[in-house]
């Protein structure tokens, strides 16, 4: 095992990848010389120049589109779209054509394309750089969504991305990349669609992913000192969703909260906790609960940015509401 | 009269997917009007001689990007009528399963990689797929087939400029009918020489008759050139006509029907087995012999059609995830 | 009262307020001397000139996004677009323009724009012609989303989304159109945010809306043969929603089914259980129940089209599974 | 010496306008540096001329619509400068009440249709805003800015070709600071000529030195003229340079810094102020009074910013609807 950092992890993700397999290459907006907006893609125009690492111009829906056309003809292309803020401009790319060409043409064509974007609030950015957009993409059938909150889950998870022969949307957090984590030196990949359970407990389940999930295990930490024992609860991959492994955890617990940053009304966790009462309903002692981003564009000013994202005071304070 | 000069296999070949896709397109009318086929269809009665021209001047293993009118297409790049026909009807024989029809109407094994209910969203793809042919020095080309109003959407944009910037393999076949539904390009576009939406990007183009099933397969066939040699994305643009309306309810209040009349007397299969007549590289009864013969076609594809079972319900959720 | 059909309804809405208000105008594809894909403004062109009754060209985010630039400087302009599939070529001029401005800007500027869309299966148009895509819109804070599912609301809710100063993506559904139903001959509108209880019952709560409810309410006729007393709500806006009359229904039934023709996944049927949940845990004596959208893209094939989406049979069935 | 005719008092309201851009965006850079301000900024120093030039050439109720770089057009249109500073910082007092942020600064009082954290953001509304004058028929013009880079996103074709066909009285004003953040022109357009883009809609254009507030200004003037009379769009492609890195750990390894000399020796500040007094319309102490009291300027601005405060909680959920 060796300590790296989260953007490291999925520069090396990148890296074997391109290294293994020739098919696989990344486009996107200043990936080259660049390094990418957050330095994610840093050295790999160095080592594989400009034809694999290809910088393009100001243009998502193309970039998305191109994406879709290059895996549908025998490339893996990995495209890079800076803020998720920006994928409404891809929104039908993404919808109409990656999502829905293998069905529509009735299985006969693949679409082994992932999308890398970063997305989340916190560096007071204001309204077009901070969103959470995963929701809309979890309703996109046809497509897989991943968010890793981890370096581990984040080179596994990529590696595994560019493996699969569907569209990926793997999402990741801006306020992640510089946070460290163990990652093995040999090669590893983590299936899509399976959760993890980040921390044993026996009181309550949280279920968090992404930044939302470090904030999930700090409360978790802190509330151990209070005596209250939480199970935290990784999804990973938003779509498909590990149900399973979230429900033997309820059905645990009896009670749970769900922690995203993501606009409430509409958010994930409408969709997880629906799946939650559609499977433990008779194991929940207390409605399952929502903390989510407000329902607002992100403001600019640091205090009201603070306010609007789910963080460890919240969590804490939700949990012994939940545990009443 | 006019001269022309093509082998008679090349004439027959011609002439019979032209008739192919007229006799597919009258019969789906048909087949809408008696509600044996459902839902819209988009037909391509009356630009026969692009598909057709374009196809000709390509090879097999090329590819394409076809559209919402894209039945034509199909017929030329090499589907099969009983397939074609069974996936209008939404049948399991269909060569998507049933799950495209009309809108989606596309067999990926022939290199077509996809027709599209969203107008222009074949551009992206067509730039993606040039990127692959590009990178793996394939020497294969995309045509990407698009109408006139689809020119006005931003993924035109980006895409174009994508393909002129990088000198991607793309020839991009502007079937230009004047009317995107009932708008004219002239109330749509700013400009109505579309070649100069290419020159924004560096992709020369070209301005065909697009009635004239060889004048099509003449340019296409120089850009083609041009683009496979690595020179970048070119453009024609095709002059044609759509002969049904937009939908079978449409009164095609937009268009005069002395428009529709001038355009129907330059019919591309009409005035295409004239010539061959004329030019005794054909006689009037081998082309009435192929008329009948595409007839028989058609029927033994409606038959099959009609004949195929439908999806079975657990195919709803088959060939979502590879 | 008339008996006029839902297109017609939709049409005197706009002509009405065309007619009282300058500023009010008509644009989109096909919307002038083609009076619209599905003839909604039919006769308004010639009644108001192409000036008012604007033909565009073929692009949607223009369309939209020219709509907030008119309706921020003085204008309220009603745009259409075709498809509520096509939405995702304008899903950043909808969710990074129209619906954010105002609260970037600090207020300073309003957005009276309604973006008329249309969607729904039922004519076996395929994928790129079929879908139901509300759930995107519910997520998008600063916009109001609108599904009407009879004449009287899809004409008094039109006029209120009009005059209503924010932005509100109105839906109407393709399979509605030629129903029939009574409106009043005088001036009236529906205030947006209200909930409307279509059918009044006692043993379980039906939260359905635009195609939905009207299945939904055949589905209670039957079953009201069988002894079974439905109640149906229809919430016809989504965003706000009005969880009040909602709570208030289920508070009395203690079960519910939420019906609606979206991917069940991430659909509008997580959002509105959710916060039945929030608001009625306790009263509950079963789950949440939803019923919605297979997850695939839209099937062609006439077969899989009637599978894919939630029938009369469908609701009877799962109701009868609920009440055990 | 190249003359130039302005009276002295433009002189001292364009040399003063481009200072105050300059300052505020060198102060800004501090700012970042000190953690007083946080998040990004994307500024406008080296561009001042554009800004200015632009908005010598319309009046006070004429529109503009900005972009991500946005502090100079907000500053030029007559934007405050403490309340422009607060709202960087994010405070109540800012002209968007802490909510924008640089990213969207604009107050939209000022005619200002706002900045925008999306590249080609304003096309859109720029297209509508012209459509509302229009229609209106208010005489007024709307000045669309945007970058180099920004003119390959869709939405610019979809909005130029709406202008273009509708004659709208847009003027679109390209700050071509020859990179869209690492990219240069030439490695993300198939043309660099950008004027040529224009032509794809019928857009008549030039191209100015961006650097040069007096060119600026007579171009932008002659083309609002066009486009106030009812002639339809317009295009000035400015040529400019940012000068700072995109961001603030930028290391700007696309760029050369003989290239970065180059340009800051024509200074829009150092060279406009330089004619001024060889023109003897300023003196130099006159030049040197107005630099020292836009510093004060900034000094009162950053002082209001600070000592404001944040907003209160209950104000995250004000504005979102009307
Ligand atoms: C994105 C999108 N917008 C609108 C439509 C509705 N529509 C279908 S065909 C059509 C006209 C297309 O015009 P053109 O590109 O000229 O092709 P043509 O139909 O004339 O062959 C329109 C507007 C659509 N299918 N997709
Ligand atoms: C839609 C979108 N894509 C990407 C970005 C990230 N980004 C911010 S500024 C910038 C470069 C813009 O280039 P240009 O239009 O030339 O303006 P300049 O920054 O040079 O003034 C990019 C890519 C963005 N903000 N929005
Ligand atoms: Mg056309
Ligand atoms: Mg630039």
């Amino acid at each position: 095992m060796k300590t790296i950092t989260y953007w490291k992890a999925i520069n090396e993700a990148l890296d074997e990848m391109m290294e293994k397999d020739p098919s696989v290459f990344v486009m996107g907006e200043d990936v080259a010389i660049y390094g990418g907006a957050y330095g994610v893609t840093r050295g790999l125009y160095e080592k594989y120049g400009e034809e694999r690492i290809r910088d393009t111009a100001i243009s998502e829906a193309a970039i998305v589109g191109a994406g879709i056309g290059s895996a549908m003809t025998g490339m893996r292309p990995v495209v890079e779209i800076m803020y998720v803020d920006f994928m409404g401009i891809a929104m039908d790319q993404l919808n109409n054509q990656a999502a829905k060409v293998r069905y529509m043409f009735g299985g006969k064509t693949t679409v082994p394309l992932v999308i890398r974007t970063e997305g989340g609030a916190g560096r007071t950015l204001g309204a077009h750089h901070s969103q959470s957009l995963e929701s809309w993409f979890i309703h996109i059938p046809g497509i897989k969504v991943v968010m890793p909150s981890t370096p581990y889950d984040a080179k596994g998870l990529l590696k595994e991305s560019i493996l699969d022969n569907n569209p990926v949307v793997y999402i990741e957090h801006k306020m992640l990349y510089g946070t460290k984590g163990e990652v093995p030196e040999e090669d590893y990949t983590i299936p899509l669609g399976k959760a993890d359970v980040k921390r044993k407990g026996k009181d309550i389940t949280i279920v968090a992913y992404s930044r939302s999930l470090l904030r999930s295990l700090d409360a978790a930490k802190e509330l151990e000192k209070e005596g209250i024992d939480v199970e935290v609860v990784d999804p990973r991959t938003l779509l498909p969703l590990d149900i399973g492994t979230i429900s033997d955890s309820v059905k645990k617990t009896h009670r749970v909260l769900v922690v995203s940053e993501d606009c409430k009304t509409g958010g994930t966790g409408a969709e997880i906790g629906m799946q939650i009462m559609e499977n433990c309903f008779d194991y929940l002692d207390a409605p399952v609960v929502r903390l989510a981003g407000a329902d607002v564009p992100m403001p600019k000013s640091p205090v009201l940015e603070k306010l609007a994202i789910p963080d460890k005071d919240d969590i804490i304070k939700k949990v012994k509401e939940i545990l009443g | 009269m006019s001269d022309i000069k093509i082998t008679k296999d090349e004439a027959v070949f011609y002439l019979k997917q032209m008739m192919q896709i007229r006799q597919f397109e009258d019969k789906i009318m048909d087949l809408l009007g008696q509600n044996v086929a459902e839902g819209g269809s988009h037909l391509y009665a009356g630009e026969e001689a692009i598909a057709v021209g374009a196809m000709a001047a390509i090879k097999k293993d090329d590819l394409i990007t076809s559209t919402h009118r894209g039945h034509g297409h199909c017929v030329a790049k090499g589907g099969e009528l009983p397939v074609l026909m069974a996936e209008i009807l939404g049948k399991q024989t269909g060569c998507c399963k049933g799950k495209g029809g009309s809108l989606h109407l596309a067999d990926v094994s022939t290199g077509n990689l996809g027709a599209n209910g969203v107008v222009g969203g074949g551009f992206g793809i067509a730039a993606g797929a040039g990127l692959t042919l590009k990178m793996k020095k394939t020497g294969q080309v995309v045509l990407c087939f698009f109408g006139d109003g689809a020119i006005n959407q931003g993924i035109f944009h980006e895409s174009a400029n994508m393909a002129g910037k990088w000198k991607l393999p793309v020839v991009y076949i502007c079937e230009n009918n004047m009317y995107g539904m009932s708008v004219s390009v002239e109330r749509a576009s700013a400009v109505t020489d579309l070649g100069k939406r290419a020159a924004a990007y560096d992709i020369p183009s070209e301005t065909v008759d697009g009635m004239d099933v060889l004048a099509v397969r003449e340019a296409v066939d120089k850009w083609v050139d041009y683009s496979r040699g690595g020179k970048g994305p070119s453009m024609v643009v095709c002059n044609t006509y759509r002969y049904y309306g937009h939908s079978r309810s449409d009164p095609r209040a937009y268009r005069t029907r002395e428009e529709e009349k001038e355009w129907r007397d330059r019919d591309c299969i009409k005035v295409f087995g004239r010539k061959c007549v004329d030019n005794k590289i054909l006689t009037q009864k081998q082309v009435d012999g192929i008329e009948k013969e595409v007839a028989g076609e058609i029927e033994a594809a409606v038959k099959f059609a009609v004949d195929s079972p439908y999806p079975a319900p657990e195919e709803l959720f088959e060939d979502l995830y590879s």
